[in-house]
């Protein structure tokens, strides 16, 4: 045997200095790549702080935090209370988990504990296109819809109103919270399930006693992620639910939330520099601070969920 | 010998047996129910919109006649704009991924940009359209051209690319790595011969799948001005532009009848559109998942 | 070691056949399995010794692509007739896994699993029913004192001994064990097996081994599987003196597997 | 920035000529903005606009008046739509820019308030209930409150939102700029207020006429009682007489100066606009200008030249 | 078996130590490690057989938690000397492991992965050395007409193979192997035993096995781990006959592991 290759590896090797110089670049290149992300974090807190501040030199801030009317418009005597605009929020937020988190949960135990593997390949990505519908689409759908088929159960039911855009929004996160609940589930291992159906457990028992206890913050944290996804939501609300803040949780009324207010300011181009301009950073402000501790608790939930094992 | 304390009553197994059949039933109907909206949603806009929905309506510009109205210039839009936002995109995401996986030390600080990613991810696209809005079209003067909705959007599916990416990366498995590490293979090497060719079908899924989210995406664009008439194909990323979704929502809001049917039109294209992207992702993550 | 009531059978398989989608995993099975002794199953890895002692708890049809053909008898009566519940079977046939699966609950709630689903909730009978698995399971002297601790900060052995103890809690006929040591170190693995021996007074026991020596320490009878065949089945003691096939004393010898 | 495009040569005694062939060998950009009311028109012209001069970029936005203007003072559009005369603010903001600018009156435009076709007891409106109506200070809140032997329901208002001209419009000449109601729902979609209306038996709603032309079947226009005292419904006729006021309004496009003497893009795209404003805004559903008022206007841009 | 080149020593360990952060994976371990010849490792489960083949290599540093004390020389030279690279020791030291883990890439491009990372290109020497590590490795005959084809398509005894003929691509001198057969049928056991013994010829071998006749088949000699310590090393003929530690003969007569 003549070492061929070994001379040649060795040859090149002595050759090659380029090689370590791209050993050391690439982790820099990738950690400022990585970095980006705070600096778009930064962007986004920094614009938001910036005319917040200002909006707050024009509004008292505990007007802003405490006051329960919102009639930012007119013009002689304009009121900044947030509240309106926190309560139809979540109103929305609370009809679409009412929607969601039942047949959400129920799709995720069936997929991932009754279906067929062939079941399920057809079903989730069917279900996943629930969540690509684009937001339009569903705005259009709630307002042409919806609303009259709930106005034929509900006579009185105004053709804006939270229930209809609350229903639709959702709809949409059905797939999110099944198919995030679902990969919970299924991170549950089989051993599990063998350990509970080896003693007799039926296959409800295995998923209400086994599976859904041991999958439990993976499943909170999908609820929590819903939740965020149904608070941010835009295009449905801005579309169906009318644009009147009103204060309280009554869902046949109509309602404006921080989203659809912060569209309709921006699409009626407020005059750069008014109060009502830099009310949309404020209120932008807020549906950032919402979501951050939102995606807080979920993480805080799935990060239980991954050590359980 | 052993007594026996535990007496198995067939009829409580029977009624065992019994709630279990209607679980099963009652999580079917649950998972039909989406399906089911999904249908009536389709259906009501087929109908709608079929009638809209011809060769013209593809190639022609907007226009005040329902019957010559098109969707060319949204279509182009929408391309452009995606030209801007899936080399961005991707590459600081991808970029981004590989550095958590294979080189981040297990710090504050990287657990600090990971947290950071996946709130990002819950962001709502109107805080992104603000931020494109203050910084993209004002602050760097941008204006309201698609390298400004570009790069908003980049931003806005990011986090989603990222955490595609690193589940896609995670999956490859440690074997994998022992392979090459064995046969003296440096950091780079072993991200350039095995982590990128294993982890390409998991990231193409997801960077198609939030690429889609990019395309049905209209309140971040909206805040950024991207609702116009436009009657001709952009030229460069300063151009003018519309998309898809906007389109469909500026003929929605016509006074017109007509215009409603030629939304419904326009959601069928885009519609057609996402489900393809879909079921490409489909096809992707079907044909290249369990290999190992 | 023989005795009279080893001729009592447990079961009865005869001509069984099973396939995972197109593989034939286990082919023409016939096998009597007594009452009340340890039958041990061996065989080189994928020979089938999981799929067939899953098969007579009815588990196996969790697999989806699962076809079976044949029958199995379980005291008298066909398993696969639809007049009595799998549920009801596997609550009459233990089982034990190669990889200890306690549920992530304290170690009293995994004792009581069993018997609660099957609808027991009177706080004394479950007390009862948790010490005396406990002990059956020659486990109780350990964690008596920490009952509401969870079953996972048990050490491998423990746990295993723990999975037995859940399995004896609903007072089955038979317990099926599939490599139950595998996954223990020396001294878990010696408590396990004078347990089964402690066991077989009360129960069938029907175990999976790797582990030919293990197989002749504790089993009475021992069945050869081989490619999903039954290449020798006989008392274990003649098995390892005196095969009938040369597989099996290839096997035995170490010369595969 | 819009207006500044390389000049393609063509001097202005070519452009006559050009305009008529629509050979269009213009290129160039125009960026135009502001009122969702006057979109309507200049998206009809600039649809004409685009088939005679293809490599001309109109970009036409919907920013609403207000918006428009702003960014008409920001200097990144050359042309601003606005569904109301501009405002003293914003000409003092253009003069501090050093912008010079010229208004042109394109169409007219009948506001009409509009009920549910359901509703069967309004039969006109005077301008005071209609200012009561609407206004945050008043009591009224049901229609028994307006008039005697109205149902006693609470009304439903409907109104485009702030930054729209068709609101400054109302508000000033309805309620002397006093606070609207606040129970309003405001949008700058005006097809909301159409659907809101629609589908509320006690909706009430403003916007401009077209919306109401094409949804003569889902609501019902409500006659006003104008400064003659007759209950005057707004149609082509009553708007151009000027009979159905003080509802009708006229509609406007703002034009820079610099970019028509220096760019032929938006010099063609304002002459085109001029010249068809009047059939377009007949198509689109407003009510045509006197045809004297185009020749002077067209006079007017030639000037710029 | 033993003859003269024997006492050459590729690997000499000396005090090793090797902590998994606080567990105490290796202890005080000294081995001198034959040219040319095969070495078996064996030892109970989780006894460190896998931790000290890894380190031969320098594989273990891939664990994040690891720390280690103590001297290993490859050829005279301490491996941990900061003058030679990982790279290159990993370039003269081949590693089998114990799943076969080929890249889901074309059988040609498994082969000549080594030797493209290490920048030969030239397609008339890859395709040479595609041929003769295939050779080495016993597969020629059996890929020669699919060599594009995807190495997943084939059997695992093959893709085992085509991971030994991997490694010789890049000329080694030593071949570790982790388990190589463990998870493969009798007959490609056989198969990849033969090539062991084939291999030895050219190379320096150490296996780690569980199967206990396996080592006393091929390996000229054995070190018995337990705990992490070497109980007993020597010529596997002296061992299997007449082992010096009570702990071995248990061992090796099935009492544990
Ligand atoms: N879920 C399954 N789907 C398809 N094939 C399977 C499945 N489980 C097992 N098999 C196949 O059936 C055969 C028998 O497998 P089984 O697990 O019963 O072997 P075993 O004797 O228990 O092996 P081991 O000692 O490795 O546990 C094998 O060829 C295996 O690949
Ligand atoms: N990555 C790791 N982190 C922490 N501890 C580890 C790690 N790898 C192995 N260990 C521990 O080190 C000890 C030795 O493990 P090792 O894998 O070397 O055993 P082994 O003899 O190869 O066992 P097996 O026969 O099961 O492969 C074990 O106690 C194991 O739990
Ligand atoms: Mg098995
Ligand atoms: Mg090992
Ligand atoms: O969009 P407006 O015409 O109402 O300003």
């Amino acid at each position: 045997m003549q070492p061929t290759i070994r001379e040649l590896i060795k040859e090149k090797k002595q050759a090659r200095s380029s090689n370590s110089r791209i050993e050391k670049t690439m982790p820099k290149v990738f950690f400022l790549m990585a970095a980006f992300s705070i600096l778009v974090t930064i962007g986004i807190v920094y614009t938001l702080l910036i005319e917040t501040f200002y909006f707050f030199t024009q509004v008292s801030f505990v007007d802003f935090i405490t006051g329960t009317e919102w009639y930012p418009f007119f013009g002689n005597d304009p009121s900044f209370g947030i509240w309106p605009l926190v309560s139809g929020t979540f109103t929305i937020a609370a009809i679409a988990m009412m929607v969601a988190v039942p047949l959400g949960l129920s799709s995720a135990v069936y997929l991932s504990e009754y279906a067929s593997e062939r079941n399920r390949k057809i079903i989730k990505p069917i279900l996943e296109v629930l969540a690509g519908v684009p937001t339009v689409v569903y705005g259009l759908f709630a307002l042409t819809f919806v609303t009259p088929l709930l106005q034929s159960f509900i006579p009185t039911l105004p053709i804006f109103n939270a229930l209809s855009p609350g229903i639709v929004v959702g709809i949409m996160i059905i797939p999110q919270v099944a198919s995030l609940s679902q990969e919970a589930m299924n991170a549950v291992p089989q051993a599990m399930r063998d350990g509970a159906f080896a003693l007799g457990a039926t296959r409800l028992e295995v998923a209400l006693k086994i599976v859904i206890p041991g999958s439990l913050s993976g499943i909170i944290s999908s609820l929590v992620l819903a939740l965020s996804r149904a608070i941010g939501e835009t295009m449905i609300v801005a579309t169906a639910a009318g644009s009147t803040p009103n204060m309280g949780f009554n869902p046949t009324e109509s309602i404006q939330t921080m989203t659809a207010y912060i569209v309709q300011v921006s699409m009626g181009d407020a005059t750069f520099g008014s109060t009502i301009y830099y009310s949309i950073y404020a209120v932008g402000m807020l549906l950032f601070v919402f979501t951050l501790l939102m995606n807080i608790i979920a993480n805080y939930f799935s990060r239980r969920f991954r050590e359980v094992y | 010998m052993k007594e026996k304390r535990i007496v198995i009553n067939e009829n409580k197994t029977n009624r065992r047996v019994a709630y279990n059949k209607i679980g099963r039933v009652l999580f079917f109907l649950s998972t039909a129910f989406g399906m089911i909206v999904l249908a009536t949603l389709l259906i009501r806009i087929f109908t709608q919109g079929i009638g809209y929905l011809n060769w013209n309506f593809l190639t022609n510009y907007a226009s005040r006649r329902p019957e010559d109205a098109g969707i060319k210039a949204a279509i182009a839009g929408t391309v452009w704009v995606m030209g801007i936002t899936i080399p961005v995109s991707l590459i600081l995401g991808v970029g981004t991924a590989i550095y958590l996986e294979e080189y981040a030390p297990r710090n504050r600080l990287t657990r600090f940009i990971e947290l950071n990613i996946s709130n990002l991810a819950g962001v709502p696209s109107v805080v992104f359209g603000l931020l494109g809005l203050t910084v993209f079209v004002r602050f760097f003067a941008m204006g309201r051209s698609i390298l400004a909705g570009g790069l908003t959007m980049s931003l806005l599916i990011l986090p989603i690319i990222v955490v595609a990416a690193k589940e896609a990366i995670r999956s490859i498995p440690q074997e994998q790595y022992e392979a090459a590490y064995a046969m003296g293979a440096t950091k780079w090497q072993i991200i350039r011969t095995v982590v990128l060719p294993a982890a390409t079908p998991g990231i193409l899924t997801g960077a198609i799948l939030s690429l889609s989210r990019a395309v049905g995406e209209t309140a971040s664009l909206l805040m950024i001005g991207a609702m116009a008439f436009i009657a001709y194909l952009p030229d460069s990323i300063y151009s003018s532009f519309t998309v898809l979704p906007i389109q469909i929502f500026n003929w929605a809001g016509r006074p017109q009848a007509a215009f409603q049917a030629v939304a419904a039109a326009g959601s069928i294209v885009l519609l057609v559109i996402l489900i393809l992207m879909n079921s490409l992702a489909i096809v992707i993550r079907n044909k290249y998942t369990k290999r190992y | 070691m023989k005795n009279q009531e080893s001729e009592k059978l447990i079961y009865s398989v005869k001509d069984f056949n099973l396939w995972y989608g197109d593989t034939h995993a286990l082919k023409d099975i016939s096998l009597d399995i007594p009452h009340k002794q340890v039958t041990a199953i061996i065989g080189p890895s994928g020979c089938g010794k999981s799929t067939f002692i899953k098969t007579l708890n009815r588990m196996v049809e969790l697999v989806p692509s699962v076809k079976m053909k044949g029958d199995i008898n379980y005291k008298e009566s066909n398993i696969f007739d639809s007049k009595s519940s799998v549920e009801t079977l596997r609550t009459e046939v233990g089982m034990v896994f190669q990889k200890p699966n306690p549920f992530p609950k304290s170690i009293y709630d995994n004792i009581a699993y069993g018997p609660r689903i099957h609808g027991i909730k009177n706080k004394t009978i479950l007390n009862e029913v948790v010490e005396k698995s406990l002990k059956g399971a020659a486990l109780w002297d350990e964690v008596k004192d920490r009952l509401n601790e969870n079953a996972f900060g048990l050490s491998g052995g423990q746990q295993q001994r723990l999975c037995i103890a859940r399995a004896l809690a609903v007072e089955p006929d038979v317990i099926l064990m599939d490599e139950p040591t595998s996954a223990l170190d020396p001294l878990s693995t010696a408590k396990v097996e004078d347990l089964i021996q402690e066991l077989k007074k009360d129960y069938s026991i029907i175990i999976v081994t790797h582990n030919m020596q293990q197989a002749a320490r504790i089993s009475d009878k021992t069945a050869f599987f081989l490619n999903g065949e039954v290449v020798e089945f006989d008392a274990t003691e003649k098995m390892y003196s005196n095969p009938n096939d040369k597989r099996t004393d290839d096997y035995i010898s170490g010369k595969f597997g | 920035d819009g207006g500044n495009t390389e000049d393609t040569g063509s001097e202005d005694t070519e452009t006559e000529g050009t305009a008529e062939e629509g050979t269009g060998d213009i290129s160039g950009s125009v960026q135009i903005d502001g009122s969702s009311t006057v979109f309507p028109i200049l998206e009809a012209v600039g649809e004409e606009f685009s088939i005679a001069y293809p490599d001309v970029q109109a970009t036409i936005g919907i920013s609403g008046t207000g918006g428009g203007m702003e960014r008409f003072i920001a200097g990144e559009t050359d042309i601003a739509n606005a569904s109301r005369p501009m405002k003293d603010e914003e000409a003092e903001l253009l003069e501090e820019a050093g912008i010079e600018f010229t208004e042109f009156q394109i169409a007219l435009d009948g506001l009409s308030v509009v009920v549910n076709s359901e509703n069967d007891w309004v039969d006109y409106l005077t301008l005071e209930e209609l200012a009561m109506i609407w206004l945050d200070s008043s009591d009224v809140e049901t229609w028994a409150d307006v008039r005697e032997g109205w149902p006693d329901e609470e009304i439903l208002l409907f109104s485009p939102g702030t930054d729209s001209g068709t609101y400054d419009y109302f508000d000033e000449v309805i309620l002397d700029g006093e606070q609207i109601d606040r129970q309003a729902t405001l949008s700058e979609d005006d097809n909301v207020l159409v659907q809101g209306t629609a589908g509320s038996l006690n909706g009430l709603a403003y916007f401009g006429y077209a919306y109401y032309a094409e949804n003569q079947d889902t609501v019902k226009i409500v006659p006003i009682e104008n400064s003659e005292g007759e209950a005057v419904t707004p149609d082509d006729q009553t708007v151009q007489d000027g009979s159905y006021e003080p509802l009708s309004r006229p509609l406007f496009i703002y034009v820079r100066n610099d970019s028509v003497s220096e760019d032929d893009a938006v010099y063609e795209f304002t002459k085109y606009t001029l010249e068809m404003a009047g059939e377009m805004a007949s198509e689109v559903g407003y009510v045509a200008l006197d045809d004297a008022i185009y020749e002077e206007n067209l006079e007017l841009l030639e000037s710029l030249r």
